[in-house]
């Protein structure tokens, strides 16, 4: 048995590890099988969410039909409208895809922290702090356009960072639990900018009030697509989708942070620093946080306004639970939201919805999207048991849908949660 | 001879693809004991839980005292007479003990019990009573979280007993004990018996099975194969390996597998450890471990054990003292630095110390190992596919029944899991090995696999510190056993020497302590 | 001029029972091991719900029990989603804060034919204090108060001793930290947390019913402004137990008047930086001595038996 | 402006008079409601119909105003000073079609007022000096209260007038700004309210948007005595006996004034500034009987004043620093 010893080594028995690349080597019919293997899974995976998706949708519309009377609605036009606002034309999808990129980056922040086992509650308040910076930094520094991109999207993820940074210190040193801390760090950010932008504060416009001067256009965040407003955060979104991903499944300190969440007392006595690790996820949480807020200002309103965020930070909780705290799966979910969100404008010019009874069927989608995985266990289970007593089961058509269907929820994120939530031991 | 107490009869439930119980039928006869036996994984905790109303069986039927019950909850076999200590602690953490006991027992009539104060003094005087007269000694206003497991597994066979069970079912007792408190447990099951208590014993201890049921039921695969009846009176030595290798052969299917003989070696310090204290509850300890050699640290839980295993570690930073490891002194190092240096630990507690239920087999395989090269060549890079090829080794080499790597750590069994992390430690190539309570838990075929793999770390040339309460497995592998009693060591004897019986006394700080060598 | 007066307790006491109610419901929830940032939207369920029954029937009173029920109704909803269908606990939250703010304020168009706000309606009414009134300086306070700010005391005294003083209480603790041990003591743990979620809505519900019929006599869309969550912020504040969670929304409550009142007799400092004291204090106590607590272990997590 | 005015060029029951919100949106008795009732009209007296769009956020705002639009609105009216960018970059895209906007201007990158535009400024520091003149004159405390909801500049609009007004009348009398910090928490405005009474206050005046309804409630509960000045609406009802008066923006009038032109084929861009002259902000008239004469004379004469010049009240805390009060 030996070892090999160097600083950036770890130590290994060296002859497992051999044995281990053997395994490789004389692996089954080598990695392409494999890969493609695991390509058809994922794929029937996909198939089954997509299929069972589009069910809980359906359903939760259709519970929201007589409501949507109403309120004075038409629910012929209002399903009409649901999908050609979102979806019926390009300029439509832009605008769906415009809606889901603060949903999604805000996610990310939220799914980074709850990886950590932190639910911080405080990305809504990140995110402000995050466009403040933002928008103060494009309005007043005199810099080249790109470059000036550059610096504001920087200065929107520090903004957000260091307002994440209090609960951070509180919780990992002081063991002081996030949610309370990061609660108050929201209504602290939401005074902070109202006054810095009131007609006393110092970083009013002459001209607009409650809001920042102009960032010069050069720097804002290109139009991707003439004609729509969507602009290269999405570019950004996809980039940081990849990038927590790989942070968190393909980095050391992703699988750290990660260990932390799952289990703390493990992380310790494998010799992670579990306060340096809280620290580490949620000032990251809060950078992602203030990039989402970042991204609005540079890409959507070109200056900072006051209360421009109708809650993406809280949002985003919904958002990252339903993508089951998986980057791919938020991504899913934001574009989930941004749907809803975008199809709400045309929802009340078109089918006369008010934007009250949106919020109604966007809850209502919500609550059988949650629901999901319930529905899916029970039909399960009814199928289980109609397979026991027929003597030769042979599947038959339905049995065949619900086998892709039922074993996919969109996602079940409640072990996720669950240890999200369990208390992370920050004692050294 | 006596009348049946509980009869299963056709009992069936599966878990997706897994049958845990296939078919069983079980008889149990009243006021006798009666044991279950089967590896990890054989089904016996999935049955018990279906007599306690904790689990419906897709199929079979269930008769107490003859009588045909539905149990649809626990309340309904509480109220059938049936009492249970479960494998894994029942106690809620942050209720004191008396607390914990009245849990659920409240019978008075419904506003009563959203109105009407607790019934604490009376439950505390009952539950001084029967702690008395078990001679258990608890503190009934303790809080459950903060007792030790020893005291907690007290606290549970009180519990059971409360609402005068005349059915008790034990899963797998004796596992947390030490073996003073043990014979206490023993004690009590002999007296419960004679009163005309009906006993279900699990364990996967033989001598505890042989001492004192009447009667044994083996499972394996979720199926009964076979059943044994014990005379207890007339057992001799010889009778009793008769039986011994008889219940073996129907649990695993084989022999025994043996644990291979310990050869005397040259030995070298590895481990050095020299006025070790945290500064108050344990030290100053002076320990030394040499390569090739297995030293086993025993006393009775709540000495300090954890404690000693925190220091050396890292997890806890020491007050004074010193840790020499191969010639380097770890003392003022973190626990990274000690892994690095050639520390390895199998934690006491698995669930809370040594894996993360939520994640793959993949990542807990390669916990510990993720800072630096293979894995980690660069802070940017953590090879998925490297770890995967670690998993699958340690999967095979340590026989992890595992549906495959990516399979989420809590869908294995206990024993599995423990698998998984000696595996992960032993890759370690650990040049000292801190095995606490290793085998807690698992079946025979896995614990011989453990014992088998720490004799191999020994012939390679590492030492072993081993922490455990099971005389059984001190005797069966240590070249040397010191003893721990409040935060210190007091004594010290060559495993060859030792009299188990001494032990015990010299553990509980009873006569005989000091004098040993 | 000063600001320390009787109305200064008043108006404490006004801006702190929203909180305190809400705090109630989700001490119940959580301490059964659901987690319920719902609180929001079942207030505002049970704030219109007060208004359209004291609307209908000229009585205030009955307004406050049709509050009650309406949160029943509404925490229901969340314990048939997250403790019958095990649904995760946050999103079906989530599901709840939506419906509840989307259709209290579409309802009141509906109902009205007026956006936003609904016309007044009739209003609990102070309960003078025999004797007590007519003392000197705390005489204003048994003048204004109402018996809803008595029943909220007595509502404090009746979860406390409940939760940790009872048989019931004992059980519903149990669920929250630990289902299984809970279930392994013949507990019907889906029940208990059933009863408790249901019950969680009617205390948020009777804090959304403060608000509109207590302090105002209408409701408005939106009005409960973000006290669930500092509900939510005040239980986690106060550690999950009953009398420093009180005092927390208490410190809120008082923070939050002051915080108002100093405008008045110092009006040259920012008052955007004078509203926002009370969530720096309020990090600075954290910071210094509240230190850390412990959630109910089981929180979050679903349970069901095999 | 220059080069072919854009016009309605629809029949009268093709109009379609759409009116776009912020996120606040209707039910804040005061401007929206105003804005709403301005569309209503035209739907009314020049045919066709109304619609409203509300947003419920910032990012809403364009694809709403895009949403009128494709909807054939004949002139989308944007209410709310948060909604000028938006209406800018819609407007620049769309050149023929006609928009209004409520409480801001929309200017090009020079700084130019867009031709299909129009944008609608009230000068509310008029109305809010002959609210300071009657409650200067009414308060016998001398002690007077103002609850706004966050310092915006048509808030601070409303405290520069009301406080010229009172201290030309009333040089001894104080009054206090304090904010609820948001337009929708009434129940802290109430409290609020409460406080400035409670501090001696006899009269508060409302500038809390939603959250006014807290103060009104504030004044019904300790009752006669305690007077409420409110803002934009007259609000006699929310308590008659409380109600002292209020400084009115005539919204719907400059709605229905625009969507008239646009209707005739008059629209013209650019920005009006509606004062005490043209009848686009004043005291509320339902109650205005039952002010005392001797009030009523002193407000006569300020009207003149600001209408031809002579007096001009200040729009700001600077301007109202260095305002020096004129005998009236
Ligand atoms: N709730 C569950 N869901 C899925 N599988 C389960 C569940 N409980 C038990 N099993 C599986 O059923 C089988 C029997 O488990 P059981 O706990 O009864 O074994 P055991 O004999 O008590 O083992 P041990 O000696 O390790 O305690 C195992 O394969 C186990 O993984
Ligand atoms: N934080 C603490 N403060 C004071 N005493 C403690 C603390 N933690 C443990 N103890 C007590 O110190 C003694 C030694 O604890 P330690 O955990 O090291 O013992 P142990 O033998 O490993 O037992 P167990 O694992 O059951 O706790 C025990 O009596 C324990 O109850
Ligand atoms: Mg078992
Ligand atoms: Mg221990």
């Amino acid at each position: 048995m030996s070892a090999r010893v160097s600083s950036r080594r770890t130590r290994i028995d060296e002859e497992l590890l051999r044995e281990s690349l053997e395994i490789n080597r004389r692996g089954h019919n080598g990695w392409r099988a494999e890969v493609l293997a695991r390509a058809a899974a994922a794929g029937g995976t996909a198939a089954g969410r997509i299929l069972s998706f589009v069910l809980t949708v359906l359903a939760a519309v259709i519970v929201s039909l007589p409501l949507v009377y109403l309120s004075g609605g038409d629910g012929a036009l209002a399903l009409d409208a649901l999908i050609a606002g979102s979806w019926g034309s390009p300029i439509a999808a832009a605008e769906t895809l415009v809606q889901t990129v603060p949903l999604l980056i805000s996610g990310l922040a939220v799914a980074l922290a709850f990886h950590a086992g932190l639910f911080n509650i405080g990305v809504e308040g990140q995110l402000v702090v995050g466009a403040l910076s933002a928008g103060i930094v494009g309005a007043t520094l005199p810099l080249p356009g790109p470059i000036l991109i550059v610096v504001c999207v920087a200065a929107g993820a520090a903004g957000g960072a260091l307002w994440a940074l209090i609960p951070a210190l509180l919780k990992a040193y002081r063991g002081v639990h996030e949610v309370v801390t990061t609660i108050m760090m929201n209504y602290i950010a939401f005074n902070l900018s109202t006054f810095l932008v009131s007609p006393s504060g110092p970083f009013v416009s002459s001209s607009q009030p409650s809001a920042t001067e102009k960032i010069p256009i050069e720097a804002r965040l290109p139009i991707l697509v003439p004609g729509t407003r969507l602009h290269a955060g999405l570019i950004l979104a996809i980039v940081l989708v990849i990038a927590v991903a790989w942070y968190l499944y393909r980095t050391p300190g992703g699988f750290s942070l990660r260990l932390t969440g799952a289990n703390p007392r493990a992380a310790r006595g494998a010799g992670i620093s579990v306060p340096q690790t809280i620290l580490r996820a949620m000032l990251l949480s809060g950078a992602l946080a203030g990039l989402a807020g970042a991204v609005q200002v540079l890409g959507l309103f070109g200056r900072y306004f006051d209360a421009f965020s109708p809650g993406y930070g809280f949002d985003a909780i919904a958002v990252a639970l339903l993508g089951a705290l998986s980057p791919v799966g938020i991504a899913a979910a934001a574009l989930f939201f941004g749907t809803l969100d975008s199809s709400a404008v045309y929802l009340q010019a078109q089918a006369g919805v008010s934007r009250e009874m949106v919020g109604v069927v966007s809850g209502l989608v919500v609550g059988f999207v949650a629901a999901q995985p319930a529905i899916l266990r029970l039909l399960r289970r009814l199928r289980a048991r109609k397979a026991r007593t027929r003597p030769n089961p042979s599947p038959d058509d339905l049995d065949r849908v619900l086998a892709t269907v039922v074993p996919v929820p969109l996602a079940d994120p409640d072990d996720a949660i669950s240890h999200g939530l369990a208390e992370t031991e920050a004692t050294r | 001879m006596s009348a049946t107490a509980v009869r299963l009869a056709g009992i069936t439930k599966r878990f997706g693809a897994v049958t845990a119980n296939d078919g069983i039928d079980l008889a149990v006869r009243a006021g006798t004991v009666h044991g279950v036996l089967g590896e990890n994984g054989a089904g016996k905790s999935t049955l018990m839980k279906i007599l306690f109303g904790m689990i419906r069986p897709d199929e079979g039927t269930i008769e107490i005292d003859g009588k045909r019950v539905e149990l649809r909850s626990s309340a309904d076999a509480l109220a059938q007479g049936i009492g249970m200590v479960q494998q894994h602690f029942s106690l809620v953490g942050p209720f004191t003990v008396v607390e914990n006991l009245i849990l659920g027992r409240d019978s008075r009539a419904l506003w009563r019990r959203w109105l009407a104060p607790l019934p604490l003094s009376a439950a505390r005087e009952r539950a001084r009573e029967l702690s008395e007269r078990f001679g258990f000694g608890l503190d009934a206003d303790a809080r459950c979280q903060d007792l030790s497991v020893g005291a907690r597994q007290k606290v549970e066979i009180v519990k059971a007993l409360w609402a005068g069970a005349t059915i008790l079912v034990l899963d797998e007792p004796t596992a947390a004990l030490s073996p003073p408190e043990a014979e206490e447990l023993y004690a009590l099951l002999e007296r419960l018996r004679a009163d005309g208590t009906t006993v279900i014993l699990i364990s996967h201890k033989l001598p505890e099975i042989l001492r004192l049921c009447d009667r044994v039921t083996v499972l394996r695969d979720g199926k009964v194969v076979g059943t044994r009846e014990i005379d207890r009176a007339d057992m001799d030595a010889i009778s009793r390996a008769g039986v011994e290798a008889d219940l073996v052969h129907l649990m695993i299917g084989r022999e025994r597998p043996t644990v291979p003989e310990r050869h005397p070696r040259e030995l070298a310090p590895v481990l050095s450890v020299r006025g070790l204290t945290d500064g108050g509850r344990i030290g100053p300890v002076d320990l030394e471990v040499a390569g090739g050699e297995i030293v086993a640290v025993v006393g009775v839980e709540g000495n300090g054990q954890s404690a000693l295993v925190d220091l050396l570690t890292g997890v806890v930073r020491a007050k004074a003292g010193s840790i020499v490891l191969d010639g380097a002194e770890l003392a003022g190092r973190s626990t990274l630095a000690r892994l690095r240096a050639g520390l390895a630990h199998i934690p006491e507690d698995r669930h809370a110390q040594a894996v993360a239920e939520e994640m793959s087999l993949i990542d807990n395989a390669s916990i510990g190992f993720t800072t630096g090269a293979p894995f980690a060549p660069t802070r940017l890079w953590l090879s998925k596919a490297k770890r995967r090829r670690l998993a699958e080794a340690i999967i095979r080499d340590r026989s992890v029944r595992t549906p495959g790597p990516d399979a989420p750590m809590r869908s294995l069994s206990g024993g599995n899991q423990q698998k998984l992390v000696v595996g992960r430690e032993l890759a370690r190539a650990p040049r000292l090995m801190i095995a606490a309570q290793p085998t807690r838990g698992l079946d025979i075929a896995s614990t011989t696999a453990v014992h088998e793999a720490l004799m191999k770390l020994r012939a390679a040339g590492a030492g072993v510190l081993l922490l455990s309460l099971d005389l059984t497995e001190v005797f069966a592998i240590s070249d040397r056993i010191v003893v721990i009693r409040q935060g210190v060591l007091v004594g010290e004897v060559a495993t060859d020497r030792a009299d188990p019986e001494r032990l015990g006394a010299w553990m509980s700080g009873a006569a005989g302590g000091e004098e040993a060598a | 001029m000063s600001i320390l007066s009787m109305s200064l307790v008043i108006a404490a006491i006004h801006l702190a029972v929203p909180i305190i109610l809400p705090l109630l419901g989700g001490l119940i929830s959580e301490r059964s091991g659901v987690m319920n940032i719902a609180l929001e939207g079942m207030m505002l369920v049970g704030g219109l719900t007060a208004v359209v029954f004291s609307f209908l029937t000229g009585d205030p009173w009955l307004g406050l029990a049709a509050a009650a029920v309406s949160g029943l109704i509404s925490g229901a909803a969340l314990a048939l989603l997250t403790v019958t269908l095990r649904a995760n606990q946050v999103v079906a939250s989530t599901a709840i804060n939506l419906v509840g703010a989307g259709l209290t304020a579409a309802l009141v168009p509906i109902i009205w034919g007026t956006d936003g706000t609904t016309p007044s309606v009739a209003k609990i009414p102070p309960f003078v204090v025999p004797g007590l009134s007519e003392l000197p300086v705390v005489g204003q306070l048994f003048r204004e108060l109402t018996l809803v700010d008595y029943g909220t005391f007595v509502l404090v005294v009746g979860v406390w001793w409940v939760l940790f003083r009872t048989d019931t209480g004992l059980r519903l603790r149990a669920c929250g930290e630990s289902a299984e041990s809970a279930d392994s003591a013949g507990i019907d743990v889906v029940r208990t947390r059933f009863v408790a979620v249901a019950l969680s809505g009617a205390f948020a519900a009777l804090g959304g019913a403060y608000l509109s019929i207590v302090i105002l006599d209408a409701f408005q869309a939106g009005m409960t402004q973000g006290r669930g969550y500092l509900a939510l912020a005040a239980l986690v504040f106060g550690k999950w137990r009953v009398w420093p969670g009180v005092a927390a929304c208490v410190v809120f409550g008082l923070a939050d008047a002051l915080a108002l009142r100093s405008q008045i007799v110092a009006p040259d400092i920012p008052h955007d930086l004078l509203l926002a004291m009370p969530y720096i204090l309020a990090l600075v106590a954290l910071a210094t001595f509240v230190g850390k607590g412990t959630a109910p272990a089981a929180v979050g997590k679903e349970f069901a038996r095999a | 402006s220059s080069s072919g005015t854009p016009t309605a060029t629809e029949s009268a029951d093709e109009f379609v008079w759409t009116m776009v919100t912020d996120q606040a949106g209707l039910g804040d008795k005061g401007f929206n409601d105003l804005a709403k009732l301005g569309i209503d009209q035209s739907a009314e007296e020049l045919g066709g119909k109304a619609q409203v769009l509300q947003s419920s956020d910032q990012s809403q705002y364009v694809t709403n105003l895009q949403q009128a639009i494709s909807t054939g609105s004949t002139v989308t009216t944007a209410v709310g000073f948060l909604l000028a960018d938006a209406i800018v970059e819609v407007a620049q895209a769309n050149p023929d079609e006609l928009f209004t906007i409520i409480d801001s201007e929309a200017l090009d990158e020079a700084g130019t007022p867009l031709p299909n535009v129009a944008g609608v400024l009230f000068k509310e520091q008029e109305a809010a000096f002959l609210a300071g003149i009657v409650a200067g004159l009414t308060t016998e405390s001398d002690t007077i209260g103002f609850v706004g909801g966050m310092e915006i500049p048509a808030v601070q609009r409303f405290y520069s007038g009301f406080a010229a007004g009172i201290e030309s009348v009333n040089p001894d009398a104080t009054v206090t700004a304090a904010y609820v910090g948001s337009f929708a928490d009434s129940a802290k405005a109430k409290e609020l309210a409460l406080g400035f009474y409670d501090q001696g206050a006899d009269i508060v005046m409302d500038v809390a948007g939603g959250g006014g309804i807290g103060v009104f409630d504030a004044a019904k509960q300790l009752g006669d005595g305690h007077w409420v000045v409110s803002t934009d609406t007259c609000k006699v009802d929310l308590a008659p006996d409380n109600f002292l008066t209020s400084a009115v923006k005539d919204v719907a009038g400059a709605v229905l004034r625009e969507n008239t032109a646009a209707a005739e084929g008059t629209f013209e861009g650019g920005t009006v500034t509606l004062g005490l002259a043209d009848g686009g902000v004043g005291l509320c008239q339902e109650n205005i009987d039952s002010l005392s004469s001797d009030i009523l004379t002193v407000v006569d004469t300020a009207t003149t004043a600001i209408s031809d010049g002579t007096l001009v009240p200040p729009a700001t805390p600077e301007e109202l620093a260095e305002f020096t009060a004129p005998a009236l």
